[in-house]
């Protein structure tokens, strides 16, 4: 059999997998599994990531940093996926997907002190707000260029491959990311060597203003997995436990030596692209509200609800968790020094070579900056 | 004359170029409806609709290839690279395609365009938003590498450039895309390539400069000559082929020459200035060349003002020059 | 209908488009209805090319010139395609189709002036043998570097049909290319923008000496259009009269404005990958024996030879004459001097500035190479 | 000691560190089966099998970026670039991706690898196959840049590089590939990054030189010497980061400058060094340093020795600064 039947086989193309139903119930055949106490935290992780979205976007026009890039409407896509890797893969983020970070257990603190650049930054206050990083969670860097982390991903799991090691690696991007070079060979090669990577493809509609139908003019984005021989599957990125299932599947055929999967979860970007663009530019608020319908967090709560594991009550003091740490957290980021001079001349390479010895006695001993941080 | 910031005046210039010949199109990400994310094509969709402003898939590689090929049919095809630093994987294009057309074809196919991009940092862009990649594109033989300081030869030199029978790099220094306001004329006129300005006079030292960064030069120029220093600062405007002459006619006269620009220092472009300098005017010098750049790391986030080679660090630099 | 269906609803993917027939009759269902005047012609022109293939090849071997990339095996795609755009239709080439430049046009003469680098040279002696450039006859700039025709096929074709004009482009690349960025942007945007481009796609399968198989791991290379919402198709590349109909039906759809073809011709490398290339490293020649069997020529000449309209005689006057034609220039090319020193600069920019003027009065003032050719 | 050509001595470090250590992978086009283009991976394949010595499909982007991930896994990748002419398709995840990794991520992702590709030009390959591109990686913060002129040194480089904690681009030159014959000791020894060799000694004339140009630099010392002209030709060997120590010892000697490369002048990595020079010891200078290098269009076909700096446009060039 072909893959292009085999993938064929799994599903029609247009087809889209869903398990949570919208009366809040799942279906019996698909569903995950989990326990209520694991949906329940699980769901408390999806509030935490809209929440702090919300904090940080406030942050940002009040001026105090520079730059946010959420998730709203994305969360179930981003936390459920995540939640389905196994302790001991490893993410290759996009740059949208703080949710999974802060799962994967990286500090509050640390992504606050990021997104202020400061002293105890991740990344030593070099890259942009959002730009962090969690290696000893197993969670990459984020680089703002689109789609270079795809091959990255492929190697890293291929490398595992070849150390004999069962470890898979999943990679997130976006829809406008599937036009990118690195799509083109990160799948192609794993696909000619059978990689154990999961694809996931956030189609949130739009690359900043650029709307899917322009990004490409195949019917889904998942049937591009089939050029690659690869395995293609489409979910319901607003549903939690359909985003579960499918990816522990993929993770599943990885660890049976079977090779990639590419997941398309049909989501929407309910924000701005990021904190500097302005959607009403080119998108009707209209085109929310059928996405807005199908809530990815309210349809959680609609189902922890109808268990009786959650209520309004439970509901405002998460929310109110969440904004005492995100308080406490700011209060510390933001007073905490820039990073030192000296720190920019590290990690260039290993150690400085004498051109940058050079350069860092020049800086220092020179005069400061007028607008320095 | 209407007073215009550097977007406004490059907006006015595709405009009138677009109004004037049919074959100019635009092509890029977010261009289209939207405008640009720095709005660089605001109301050009719904002017010229979407078969000359084209919002494209994201990819750079097929931006400038999709553009090579306009060209080589007779449009005039003005890709945007959203960010110069997102301009690497179209690089196999210009380098292997788009400067070597021409040549490789014995003349059959010339293959001309301008692509625009935004460069430089001071906007809290990291070092995914702020590089200054000219180096990369001056060593390549077969381009022309353009940068205009102000909406005047903003406007200028993009009329030049569109009406330029060779591929051209136009650079667009985003720091001052707002701040550079000035009077622009309507309609049309031009800045001539390969012609650098005179911006201050003066006896004491030469400063190269372009860009963003020529403020800066004008700015420690200014200090310096509370010191008793005499700057005579040159925008360079075109950085490939550079106007050797304006350059020697001063370092001649001053025999003391400073370059700024952004880009680290390692392999940059001043690098080329400096040994240009010494091969032609060598006997005229009376002080070691020195460039005030931007240091060898990657471009930083929180840092950046300490980074760039700001008035504050160009400053001693001149005294230091003056006074060797 | 989805795309994906709409390109499966033509054939199924393994399927492959066949015309001639073992016996050397044609399909009369798919016929592309040529005369056989016309048939003869093409033939003549595959005898052009495979003589011209030996003789080149025995000509690098002599050391008379650097460098040949042959097609042997498979000149009916080649020709076949070719044959099948029409005139005010444009061809963006690969390296390995010199064939389909001599039927468009390009004289012999100017061919062999191209394999020596001499001043009647199209390109000026500047590039590699075999990269020759053919405007007048709608025929583009050879590229070494693998793929990059393939984006510029689009832009040019994309640039007509702004221009509200009825213009098609053919892009041929190898099974090699599929897997470079080009081919996925070309291939992205002409779909996304209904592009009258035909990709013909020549399966040799080898890319110098890496096989089909591990360039990627779809099933065909044809499927690979669905990814982009595009049309596949998969012919029997030394079929000459089934590359002719499939490449008209993609031609005439282009010319309704429905958009791009991908067309898989599957063939094979008979040869090395160029005179630089051995393949017994790492192919047998067993391989061939198949292949050998379907010689596209051979099946051409059976084709005529039952219609009664080719014989050895002609056969051996055909040889003859392209044997003294080519004699005659390659005499004209080796005696033709190289191109001036002065040509280096030009072409650099449309006029040299300051600094090639510079570089040219120094290299004219300066001492000769010694090896100068 | 056996004799070895440059094909042989890479081929031989190759073996000696995919011996030792179990994590060095070697990948690109043509490298398994048929032993690469060259011949500089042949036996590999049959000796290490198809996961460590990994032909791939035809992606110079893949290659780098899968070599990336395996990096960060632990893994010691070798990518190959068959030619460097084809490396530009990788040139966004070198520059944006692999030079940065370490800085980027604060040092938690050191990504370190070798860059093996063939440079440079008299195989006759016309300009898609004897491009000369250090100037393109020079200017990039993060990469070391090494190229071998013979066999020892190609394989001691090369062996340095591969333990060396960062990215390497290792340049191999093709036109010596087999003329670069000499003793190569068996096993494991090294030549470390960063230092030049001194392998002519004179007082006249500083000749800095590199990869196949080294031995017209040296042709063209031997026929200066008889017109009484004693150059110390430098070996820089690592690009960078340059020995600088070595360079200005010399030139504080010498007050000359003459500096040799293949590719084209403007922006070329000669500036960077005219730069350093003036920078570090302009009143030591005598003269003003000269670039003899490839022409500022893109490499031909047919002038190929015309086009190169070879002795015959060193001799007088060298003749020139030391009568200046
Ligand atoms: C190579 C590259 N080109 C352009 C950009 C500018 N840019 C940043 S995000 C973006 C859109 C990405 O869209 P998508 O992949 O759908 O991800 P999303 O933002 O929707 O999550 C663009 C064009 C970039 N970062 N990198
Ligand atoms: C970008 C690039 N990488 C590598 C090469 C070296 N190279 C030349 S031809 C070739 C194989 C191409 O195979 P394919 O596309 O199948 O075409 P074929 O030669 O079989 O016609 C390779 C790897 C190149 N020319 N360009
Ligand atoms: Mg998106
Ligand atoms: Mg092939």
């Amino acid at each position: 059999m072909s893959s292009h039947q085999g993938a064929a086989g799994v599903q029609e193309p247009l087809e889209v997998f869903r398990v949570l139903r919208d009366d809040g119930t799942l279906d019996p055949e698909h569903d995950p599994g989990l326990t209520t106490e694991e949906v329940v935290e699980i769901y408390r992780g999806l509030v935490l990531t809209r929440t702090l979205d919300q904090r940080l976007t406030a942050l940002q026009r009040q001026g105090r940093i520079g730059f946010h890039v959420g998730s709203l409407g994305e969360e179930a896509a981003i936390l459920g996926s995540t939640y389905a890797m196994r302790d001991t893969d490893w993410i290759f983020p996009c740059y949208r997907e703080f949710g999974s970070a802060l799962m994967r257990g990286l500090s509050l603190q640390k992504f606050l002190d990021n997104m202020f650049g400061n002293a105890n930054d991740t990344v030593k206050g070099r890259q942009m707000p959002d730009h962090y990083t969690c290696r000893e969670k197993r969670w990459g860097s984020i680089s703002s260029p689109v789609g270079t982390q795809i091959t990255q991903a492929v190697g890293f799991a291929w490398a595992a491959k070849i150390d004999g090691k069962d470890i898979a690696t999943l990679t997130y991007f976006g829809d406008g990311a599937t036009s990118s070079p690195e799509f083109h060979s990160g799948m192609n090669f794993a696909g000619v060597f059978k990689v154990p990577t999961v694809f996931f493809c956030r189609n949130n509609g739009w690359a900043i203003s650029v709307p899917t139908e322009r990004q490409t003019a195949s019917a889904t984005f998942a049937q591009k997995a089939d050029a690659y021989g690869v395995v293609g599957v489409r979910v319901d990125g607003n549903d939690l436990f359909a985003v579960i299932a499918a990816t522990r599947q993929a993770v599943e055929r990885a660890a049976r030596g079977e090779g990639p999967t590419l997941i398309e979860a049909l989501t929407y970007r309910m924000g701005g692209h990021s904190t500097s663009d302005d959607p009403l530019r080119y998108r009707g608020d209209e085109q929310l509200e059928p996405w807005a319908a199908r809530d990815p967090i309210e349809r959680v709560r609609h189902h922890l609800t109808r268990l009786g594991a959650w209520d309004d009550e439970r509901e405002a003091a998460c929310i109110a968790d969440v904004d005492a740490r995100f308080k406490q957290a700011v209060a510390v980021a933001e007073q905490t020094p820039p990073p030192p001079l000296e720190s920019m001349f590290e990690d260039v390479y290993e150690s400085p070579p004498w051109h940058l010895v050079e350069q860092r006695e020049q800086l220092i001993q020179g005069p400061r900056a007028p607008k320095s941080h | 004359m209407p007073q215009m910031n550097m977007v406004q005046a490059i907006n006015d210039a595709l405009r009138v170029a677009m109004r004037r010949d049919k074959r100019v199109v635009l092509l890029g990400e977010d261009v289209g409806k939207v405008g640009g994310v720095f709005r660089v094509t605001a109301g050009l969709f719904d002017e010229f609709g979407d078969a000359r402003v084209i919002d494209t898939p994201l990819s750079e590689g097929g931006i400038i290839g999709a553009a090579v090929g306009m060209a080589m049919y007779g449009l005039v095809p003005i890709p945007e690279i959203q960010f110069a630093d997102f301009i690497w994987p179209a690089y196999d294009q210009i380098v292997n395609e788009l400067a070597k057309y021409r040549y490789r074809s014995g003349g059959e196919y010339p293959v001309s365009m301008v692509i625009r991009t935004p460069v430089g940092g001071g906007i809290r862009g990291g070092h995914y938003h702020s590089q200054h990649p000219e180096a990369h594109f001056v060593c390549v033989p077969g381009l022309k590498v353009v940068i205009p300081s102000n909406a005047y030869d903003a406007k200028g030199l993009l009329l030049s450039a569109i009406a330029d029978p060779d591929p051209v790099l136009f650079f667009e220094p985003k720091r001052v895309y707002r701040a550079a306001k000035g009077e622009v004329p309507e309609g049309e006129y031009t800045v001539p390539l390969s012609s650098a300005a005179v911006v201050r006079a003066g006896d004491d030292v030469t400063v190269l400069a372009y860009g963003a960064m020529l403020y800066e030069a004008l700015d420690a120029s200014a200090k310096a000559q509370q010191q008793g220093v005499h700057c005579e600062v040159i925008d360079l405007r075109t950085l490939w082929p550079v106007d050797i002459d304006t350059i020697l006619r001063s370092v001649e006269k001053t025999g003391r020459l400073v370059i700024v620009h952004e880009a680290p220092r390692t392999g940059g472009y001043g690098a080329e200035l400096v040994s240009l300098v010494c091969e032609k005017a060598f006997y005229h010098l009376q002080a070691p060349p020195v460039r005030v750049t931007g240091f060898d790391t990657p471009f930083p986030y929180t840092l950046e003002t300490e980074y760039m080679p700001l008035s504050h660090r160009i400053l001693p630099a001149v005294l230091q020059v003056a006074r060797a």
